[in-house]
């Protein structure tokens, strides 16, 4: 797709980078005249995914996280993709409530947020590879 | 963020400030956990008033209270939460547990209503 | 080098991303407790590379710009690179007031500004195939 | 970034609020240039108290500009331009052609000495 502009970030996983993710793409999406709750919706559902590269893709563990935010015709496409561990059972991780790591006091929620905020999500995943997420959201124009 | 803490009768009232995500949430169990400790009380009740952001490891942080709260026979509460974080709260069902008041004072009411 | 944090960006080189590199930048930077002006210095140097990129490099045509930002032991490094022009001599480039858009009210400063406001600069350049700049700036600790 | 033209005797004034850089003085050399000619006047000052950022862009646009004027006979001054601003013109040297004045007076006073 020709995007009408776009970036494409690596960054470590570190947990102090989630911040760091959702000013990229606050600010990419600013050129955009989006609504602030536009801006929120969007900006809850990328902290999700890089959440989960960095707590589930990676476990805590060293890793890179790719963020990828093109625009389109009014339509802003994310990406969120790490090299971790991959998820077994794609289904199963996105029923409301399921987490893996109830340990970390993790909710359950992440897949939900990003399919409640965001129009259409799309989930890549192999066990031992990595994981990529694919996220679209129409903005209201005037 | 920015944690600020109280004390009013059997409760610990938590002021948070800015964003809540999975790396903030880790100060926000710690230091809510060792006040809880240091300060006694029964109950917590977070005042959400001033928190510009939150993703759903704010959801798994108040649960993880309520779950170590809950055991001991104390309450909790959330006060002042702006329309996104009950959003939020009510996507994940939480408030069945964990019940969301506009203001300080209907909270304390409730968490103060539990049994001795 | 093993950095303690960093990140990679590839955007369009399109002049609304100029901003967008100020904001990045700063907002990793900020995990630092830099003072303002070292923030400042930093986004100004980060400014006139990317415009160069922009303008010199791809001379206002379709083209990816990267840049980069690391932190190691109190020292933030940087580097903008462009798969563009390149840079015939690099000795007059670095040149203050030297330009070679006039007509495009450049001023020549580009440079001066990148060497005034960082430790070190470094430019790696080859006609044709493009241009990377190298900076440093140690961070005042308290 | 915001622009806001006013008039006072034969000076064009411009007040430049927020970020100066390379896509921003595509704006601020053509809205100028079209103020310029629309309301006549023989002078331009640029009042820089509210830039937050600006770049090596900056020069260029305001010494394209003075090359304008300067061929009409006019002059062209800046104003409260704070120490960030005023550190990248003193790199340019540009204050030789056009100097910076701490407030809108005295760089009135400037322009509007020059010769008829
Ligand atoms: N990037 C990922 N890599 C590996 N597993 C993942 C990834 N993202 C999500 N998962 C799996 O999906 C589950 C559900 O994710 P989510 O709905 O975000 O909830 P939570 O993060 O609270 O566990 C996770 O517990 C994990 O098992
Ligand atoms: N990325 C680049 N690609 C090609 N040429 C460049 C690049 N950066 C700088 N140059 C060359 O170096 C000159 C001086 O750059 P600089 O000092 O930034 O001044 P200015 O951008 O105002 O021309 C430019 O005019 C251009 O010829």
């Amino acid at each position: 797709m020709e995007y009408q502009n776009a970036f494409r970030v690596f960054f470590a996983a570190k947990s102090q980078n989630e911040a760091l993710a959702r000013i990229m793409t606050a600010a990419f999406l600013s050129q955009y005249d989006p609504t602030l709750s536009e801006i929120t919706d969007v900006k809850t559902a990328v902290s999700e995914a890089v959440t989960n590269a960095i707590i589930h893709g990676y476990e805590e563990k060293t890793g890179e996280v790719e963020l990828f935010c093109g625009y389109k015709d009014g339509q802003v496409y994310i990406e969120v993709a790490d090299q971790g561990k991959g998820i077994a059972d794609i289904n199963q991780a996105r029923e409301p409530l399921y987490t893996s790591k109830p340990e970390l006091e993790r909710s359950g929620m992440g897949f939900t947020i990003m399919e409640t905020f965001m129009e259409g999500i799309r989930v890549e995943s192999r066990q031992g590879e990595g994981t990529r997420i694919y996220m679209v959201k129409t903005l209201t124009t005037e | 963020m920015e944690l600020k803490f109280f004390k009013r009768n059997r409760t610990l009232i938590i002021k948070i400030d800015g964003e809540i995500d999975h790396h903030t949430c880790e100060t926000l169990r710690g230091e809510t956990d060792r006040a809880f400790e240091k300060m006694g009380g029964k109950n917590i009740i977070f005042r959400m008033g001033d928190v510009s952001f939150m993703d759903s490891s704010g959801i798994g942080a108040i649960i993880g209270r309520y779950k170590n709260i809950q055991r001991l026979g104390g309450r909790i509460a959330v006060a002042e939460a702006n329309q996104r974080v009950e959003q939020i709260f009510q996507l994940s069902a939480m408030q069945s547990l964990i019940p969301s008041f506009p203001n300080l004072d209907l909270a304390l009411e409730y968490v103060e209503g539990g049994k001795e």
